[in-house]
């Protein structure tokens, strides 16, 4: 069926289509499903899910919106796309939520059945925009997508309510149509998963499915299709996966590489929950999730883990860093090996919990009394996030440390196509406990400064270790002055040191010239794809993204001093800028935004294009 | 290297050779001279040679306070930790490792005070931890104020006109949030701490063991109502199972019901001993009945409040760690990494 | 300027005038459609105006959570703070501001997980607070993970094998913390939730409610064994000051104790309704008993646990300053910076 | 008979006494009468007094020594002194701690009753250092203090362990004698003070007093006698005050000046505790202290405090600030004035608890999630403490923000000399409750851009806070992007104002030249005297000390630049110096100890004179 039509078909590079509706519509699943079949036709991809903050907003309000956006292309994608190319508006609230991120002359597809006055009145319209012309910029196509839905389903027999909610398929099939996507993928999907759990309701969205479908292909309204050729993509087997997920997945891989026994102590927060869900369901492999009383509480677990010789891991997001600060400052004491992952999320205080930002910067580098070095590294790409979580755990055992991992919001919900790593390929974590009682000094360090892990258990090792200042090399509890100065600076040159086994900074771009783009965390895409444009209007640009932000790279100094201008580009209002400046007292300009929201590539590219014309 | 491969290729210590010296450390003490700490810390070394346990699988956690410097003069592993977090790292510890014998040393303020909540969770989820809590009314090390067990009306430095705070009765704390095993002993006494201490040791879960401690800077005297020679066998309840509550001199009191269900001393003599209340470890509201009777109404109860078994936190883990392996298809973290929709790009 | 002066000089707004409309706000309530919380605000809306307090003299202080959204949808001062903190805060407005009437909104998690110990010590001080815990055994807001209140063995997103947990049981954690007033009502029972609420209103002290409420939508049902029409009459036991505890469709069924002091449920005919056990609020360890009758075995008990009368934190507070003033040799803070040792230079 | 002596006297100008002994010594007391003897005889004077970490350690060990050190001039004195001219040593484990720190040909006085073997083992003596020689570069006087004393109060009929406890007096009295004092303030503070509580014990301490004067007086082994004339010090009526009093002191005060009820939630932690226990004595005052069960708790109940409308204060020390700072963050987004006062100590962790450090000053400026700032500002001596209060609690109410406060463990327990104020010059804080409901927005700002302070109990004013991101002006939960990203913007622009309101940098010393001296807190005397040196030594040396840190003052850019090098001296890593780069991108040098304790005068002088030399 899917060849069946013979309307005309336009090819594109890349296209942007964001699915919106009520948070009971399905969308993310929409989203998801049009995510997986894109990536099977061979195109690369980004996505960024938006959900409402609440559980389950008012139905038709504008707080209830899900928004899913996928941007696919027949070359590297690295955002989900600064505007749609296409909307898809369930309801009111959808269309007035995010019309204004629609390119001029967009396609616009709503459906028409809830255009109603109470909806349009709770999205805050006062007439129907399809109808009153306010919509003149964009193609819009209005349909009625419930009831062509409902009759198309009718035979099923389902009720209303669980009728209604067919809808969204319908949908996905018009915009499958409307993209020469085939069925497949989701057919097969509504047929095994989906027909485990409701055979009836598999059987009615596979209707609707293809209702949709065929809507397009046979309705004058649409007059012709578009179509993305594959992209060049590196061959390998590849799935999407989030952040979250590649974080949960990169911990387990640090466990099986290093053959540690992974703990988690965590403390429920948006949105670094779902990593402890996703551990939760790995206890075959060994894995033990403790969900505690509070962030407190589940550090204190994690350091009793990593004191006892397990793969300590920590998960939360900003307001929890706040309350661990007090226990990672007692870890750093210890220098025992935890990983802290921080999934940023919109700040101060409560803030905008479901948004993304990246202001805790700081706060994991500094907020904590007393000179107080910890590690921080942060993942630029939900995939990424399974690599960083590996270094991380790397770092920990290896230096003796407690280490920060931040990601973000956006990282962590956000979805891209991954390329399956091989276990077997990737290099082991070499880990030793200590067990010789004749050598066995409690504070005594190797090459990297780093001390023995003695774990209890092991005869001949028992010591006392704890948050008092302690005596150089034998651990032992000391006031003495002098000590006290050089443990500090012993403390800090340990986590200096680990900049000797980092590999030098990788500028993508120019090696030197007008601009050089720093950036760190989940903006590389946004400052990757503004850097190309800047590029390709003619500019010497350059982009350095930063994983290692304690300690920065050795050789960043040399490499910020090649180029006529710095720009740091950061959802915060400049916080690694601050960073560098202090460090190599360089004039770095701070491009910033506090939206909880990513960047846009137009955005970067325009700030890069402004500074690489102005000759300061 | 996981730490049972590591376990597997070392072999433990004998425990049966061990001698109350053994637990003995060479750091100087440092609780003021007189300190009742003193005494707990004796009755502990002399209880843990007789448990049967390799030294090295010992770790005692701590919090913050004079209480917790406890590990320092124990050799064993030992963490002295932060101001109340102690059954936090105490429960990482044990959830991880389920073949140590864990124990958290705290003081009133640090259990009470900034550790409350993870005292009470601790006891909730019965994860196998002893528990001692020395108990000075006071806190120490900060140097003399009020602390969550202080009297009302106690005068300190920050409660120079009188504390105003109620305290809280740690018993029946302690039961309200399910611990299996609650007891209480005292610092100078050292037969029945030592008893408290081994039966403690011995329990499968939380027990949690309140030690009346002087504090002879900043509160002494504080338990001399009880401890006291002249006083004590009118002050004193010893708990035992099974047994009807009686105390005096020759056991001529008893503690039964009045008509309103509230405890009332009676002379056995006359009152009939068997219409005394009888002892039953395994009876929470008893328990919580017990830990009502508060001087100088009432005699204060000493030894064991509740002692029942229950699956242990830890434990229900392991299995269920367990019961996942056995069910599982193995693979490791590729067969994860494998899983759910892919694609291949050729 | 002071409070007291500056509220010297406004006068307050007629109370006997307000009715429930006066304390909805123009703001949308997020809470699903379906949810217990919108029963339980429209109780306390009905039960505020009735008080005979001006409007704004109310403070609603919550933490963070699904039920902590309630002070957006009621029209008195409010604060919609941090997670588990809400009795700080409240305690410091209390404590500043004995004018007020200060009231806490909460839920399983806020009050009991990271809000553990803040609770506790309120109700240990006994400060002039009414909380109010809306329990619905799940964290709501954060998508559905087990509480500290779970049953064990659920399954949730952060327990896809059954939680090893055990769950607390509030009303004894808050009578083990010496709360002066302990009730428990339910989202569904308009009535029974009315009466209870307007009690903790009056009650001086701190009152705290356990109301059970349903999360339609991560925990459906959760109370369905209790608010089920067919099921109530045998599974709630209303609690009466006074009265013999009984339940079932004619009140023919009645607690009672069996020799080993455990509650048994008895046949009142057969029994006799004078060995019943008779509820009396003034007795802590009756009502700790009580909370100890759990479903399914026993019938859920309902109402007020108890409720005695003490001395207020803010109360005493207030009386020491006044105390203090009325003593003071006046001369205000230059009195002090002339205080103790001094010399001059000329 | 304080002028009954035939012994010659020589005249100095400066001297410094450390007087060192078991804690059970009464050294503190010893010290303090000392002090207020000289004050009262006209010296100017700085005072440190070192107490051991724990309670009551071992007698006569290390651990258990405690100094009382004594700096007493005819001119102006910045420090308690490098180096002690005189030691008192009353035992061995007090003279093997302070002996390193005496100057050569220094006068040392031991009391050789203590010099048992015993004792000597218990300091880690092999041999008796009275005796073996190893002193020779000192001035040693070896008095039986113990049993002179005794000898001398045997009639009192004193037990034993009491009267022995009466030998500090005699100490005392030999010191006096030695320099000249008079004995009457400290007789009078026997026969009062100390005669109320115990008159036995006073006759006895009476003469052990007068007994040691005697002994100074008679004795051969003394040729002569010492003086140190009169200071020029601003005429006035005076006392000896520590910054934990003047702290206390000065939040009274603004309550006063403000007619705020004074709110304190705290929970004790060294070195801050004195502050909530001299508070807890003015009840009468109409003040509130609160013990809390926790930090957080005590923050808590503040941030009640000041919705309520008190003047609220919480104080603490680092670990604690780790834990308030979620709440921090809150009060914060909630607009409300509160102080944080942290009293800071040897960090990381529980680090070095009874000792002094500056490095919580990253944590207070950076440690929360998110964009949030919170003014800080620092005292820089003990009486310095009451003015610093006094302003946090002005900004905190003026600008409608929690303001940190920082001294140090230095500070709060050193003492030093003060002129008392006069209440009725100091300027009032004035302070408007907001009544009016026509004209009431919650998040409407006035020209500091601080917003309406409207307590419960306002009829009409009825209104909803919280720490999720709030709409401008309405203050209503707001998710939308651009207000976030402007809500960002305008608290980091309020805190930035309050630099408006501050007086342009007050630079001691040259106003240009060779080298700036920067520092902050309780450095101030070291650094002012290490600057007095290098001038006297030729070179063109300015000393800026800074008391406000968040927002630093407008011309502070310019200041800097007038000078060849700038050195930031801190008790930490390098925290105010890393802040200055990154704000001024100068190539500031850190002089930096992390020690626990306090700048030496010649460590200063010789950083600047190596670096005014150093033509870069
Ligand atoms: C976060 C933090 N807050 C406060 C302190 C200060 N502090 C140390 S011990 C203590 C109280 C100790 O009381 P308790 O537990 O009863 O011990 P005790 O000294 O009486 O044995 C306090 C408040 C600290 N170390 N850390
Ligand atoms: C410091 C901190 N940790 C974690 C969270 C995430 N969080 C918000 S509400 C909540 C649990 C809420 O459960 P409950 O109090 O039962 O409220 P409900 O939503 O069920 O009404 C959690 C874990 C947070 N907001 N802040
Ligand atoms: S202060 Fe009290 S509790 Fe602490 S060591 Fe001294 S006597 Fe013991
Ligand atoms: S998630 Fe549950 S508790 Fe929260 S609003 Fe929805 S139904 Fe209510
Ligand atoms: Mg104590
Ligand atoms: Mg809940």
């Amino acid at each position: 069926m899917e060849n069946s039509t013979a309307k005309s078909t336009t090819t594109f590079e890349s296209v942007a289509i964001r699915f919106a509706g009520d948070s009971g519509d399905g969308m993310q699943l929409t989203g998801t499903q049009f995510t997986e079949t894109t990536a099977l036709a061979g195109n690369d991809l980004a996505t960024f899910p938006d959900y409402p903050a609440e559980i389950r907003a008012p139905a038709g309000s504008l707080a209830g919106v899900s928004g899913f956006q996928i941007h696919f292309s027949s070359r590297e994608v690295h955002t989900p796309g600064d505007e749609p190319d296409v909307l898809v508006a369930m309801n009111p609230a959808a269309l007035r939520a995010n019309i204004a991120d629609l390119r001029h002359g967009g396609i616009l597809i709503a459906n028409t059945e809830q255009f109603g006055v109470k909806n349009l009145e709770r999205a805050g319209y006062t007439s129907n925009p399809l109808e009153d012309g306010s919509l003149s910029n964009y193609r819009v196509f209005p349909v009625d997508i419930t009831n062509i839905t409902l009759r198309a389903i009718a035979d099923v027999g389902l009720n209303q309510r669980a009728a209604v909610r067919t809808k969204n398929f319908f949908a996905l099939g018009l915009v499958y149509w409307l993209f020469s996507r085939e069925l497949t993928h989701t057919e097969q999907w509504i047929q095994g998963s989906m027909a485990a759990k409701d055979p009836l309701a598999a059987e009615a969205n596979l209707k609707a499915l293809r209702a949709g479908w065929n809507f397009g292909d046979t309705t004058e309204m649409f007059a012709q299709r578009y179509e993305v050729p594959k992209a060049r993509i590196t061959p390998g087997r590849y799935k999407n996966i989030t952040g979250n997920e590649a974080t949960a997945l990169g911990f387990l891989a640090a466990a099986e590489l290093s053959g540690l026994d992974l703990f988690l102590g965590s403390y429920p927060i948006t949105p670094a929950s779902d990593i402890l869900h996703s551990l939760s369901k790995q206890k075959h492999l060994g894995v033990r999730t403790f969900q505690a009383e509070d962030e407190i509480a589940a550090i204190g677990a994690t350091i009793g883990a990593a004191y006892a010789g397990g793969l300590a891991l920590t998960t939360t997001s900003g307001p929890g860093i706040a309350l661990k600060s007090e226990a990672m400052n007692l870890v750093m004491m210890l220098e025992l090996p935890l990983v802290i992952c921080d999934v940023q999320r919109g700040g101060p205080s409560t803030g905008l919990p479901t948004k993304t930002e990246q202001s805790d910067l700081l706060q994991v580098l500094f907020g904590r009394n007393g000179e107080s070095p910890i590690p921080v590294i942060a993942a630029s790409s939900p995939g990424d996030c399974f690599y960083t979580a590996i270094e991380a755990a790397r770092i920990a055992v290896t230096h003796m440390t407690p280490v920060v991992m931040l990601t973000d919001g956006y990282l962590a919900n956000g979805a891209e196509p991954w390329k399956i790593p091989n276990m077997a390929e990737m290099p082991r974590i070499p880990v030793k406990f200590h067990t010789d009682p004749a050598t066995f000094k409690a504070y005594a360090r190797d090459e990297f400064l780093a001390r023995p892990w003695a774990i209890p258990g092991t005869p001949g090792l028992e010591h006392r270790v704890g948050g008092l200042e302690k005596a150089n090399i034998t651990g032992n509890v000391s006031y003495d002055p002098n000590n006290h100065d050089a443990m500090c600076r012993l403390r800090a040159e340990k986590v200096a040191r680990i900049a000797r086994t980092l590999p030098p900074c990788e500028v993508y771009g120019d090696a030197e010239g007008d601009v050089l783009v720093v950036g760190w965390g989940g903006t590389l895409g946004a400052l990757r794809a503004g850097t190309e444009r800047a590029r390709e209007a003619g500019h010497r640009v350059g982009h350095l993204h930063l994983r290692h932000l304690n300690p920065l790279p050795d050789d960043l100094g040399d490499v910020l001093r090649r180029y006529r201008k710095v720009l740091v580009c950061e959802l915060n209002l400049g916080q690694l800028w601050f960073l560098l400046r202090a460090r190599y007292l360089v004039d770095a300009v701070s491009i910033n935004k506090v939206q909880g929201k990513p960047f846009k590539e137009a955005e970067i590219a325009r700030a890069i294009i402004e500074h690489a014309g102005s000759k300061a | 290297m996981s730490v049972q491969a590591f376990l597997s290729e070392i072999s433990h210590t004998d425990p049966t050779a061990l001698g109350r010296k053994d637990f003995q450390t060479d750091q100087e003490i440092r609780w003021c001279p007189g300190c009742g700490d003193y005494a707990i810390l004796a009755q502990v070394h002399k209880t843990l040679p007789e448990l049967g346990i390799p030294r090295e699988n010992f770790v005692f956690v701590s919090g913050i306070g004079c209480s917790s410097r406890f590990p320092y003069y124990t050799n064993t592993f030992g963490m002295h930790s932060i101001h109340g977090r102690a059954p936090t790292i105490a429960t990482g510890v044990k959830v991880l490792r389920p073949d140590l014998s864990v124990w958290v040393v705290t003081g009133d303020g640090d259990a009470l005070s900034i550790g409350g909540n993870h005292f009470i969770h601790a006891m909730r989820r019965n994860v196998d931890l002893k528990i001692l809590m020395f108990n000075n009314r006071i806190y120490g090390l900060t140097k003399g104020q009020y602390s969550p067990t202080s009297e009302q009306g106690k005068k300190t430095k920050s409660s120079p006109l009188g504390s105003v705070d109620y305290p809280f009765n740690p018993i029946s704390l302690a039961l309200s949030a399910e611990a299996t095993f609650v007891a209480r002993g005292i610092d100078v006494d050292a037969k029945g701490l030592g008893a408290v201490l081994e039966r403690a040791a011995k329990h499968k879960g939380t027990a949690f063991v309140e030690i009346y401690q002087n504090c002879n800077i900043f509160n002494d005297g504080a338990f001399d109502y009880l401890t006291d020679r002249k006083l004590k066998a009118e002050a004193e309840l010893r708990l035992e199972h099974g047994k009807p509550l009686r105390f005096g001199l020759n056991g001529e009191k008893g503690i039964a019901l009045d008509a309103q269900m509230n405890p009332m001393v009676v002379d056995v003599a006359a009152h009939g001993e068997d219409k005394l209340l009888v002892h039953n470890e395994e009876n929470a509201a008893l328990g919580f009945f017990l830990s009502r009777l508060v001087a100088p109404e009432f005699p204060t109860p000493v030894g064991v409040f509740r002692s029942v078994t229950k699956p242990t936190f830890d434990g229900m883990m392991e299995a269920q760690l367990e019961q996942a392996r056995s069910k599982s298809k193995g693979g490791g973290v590729q067969r994860l990494l494998d899983a759910g929709e892919t694609w291949t790009v050729e």
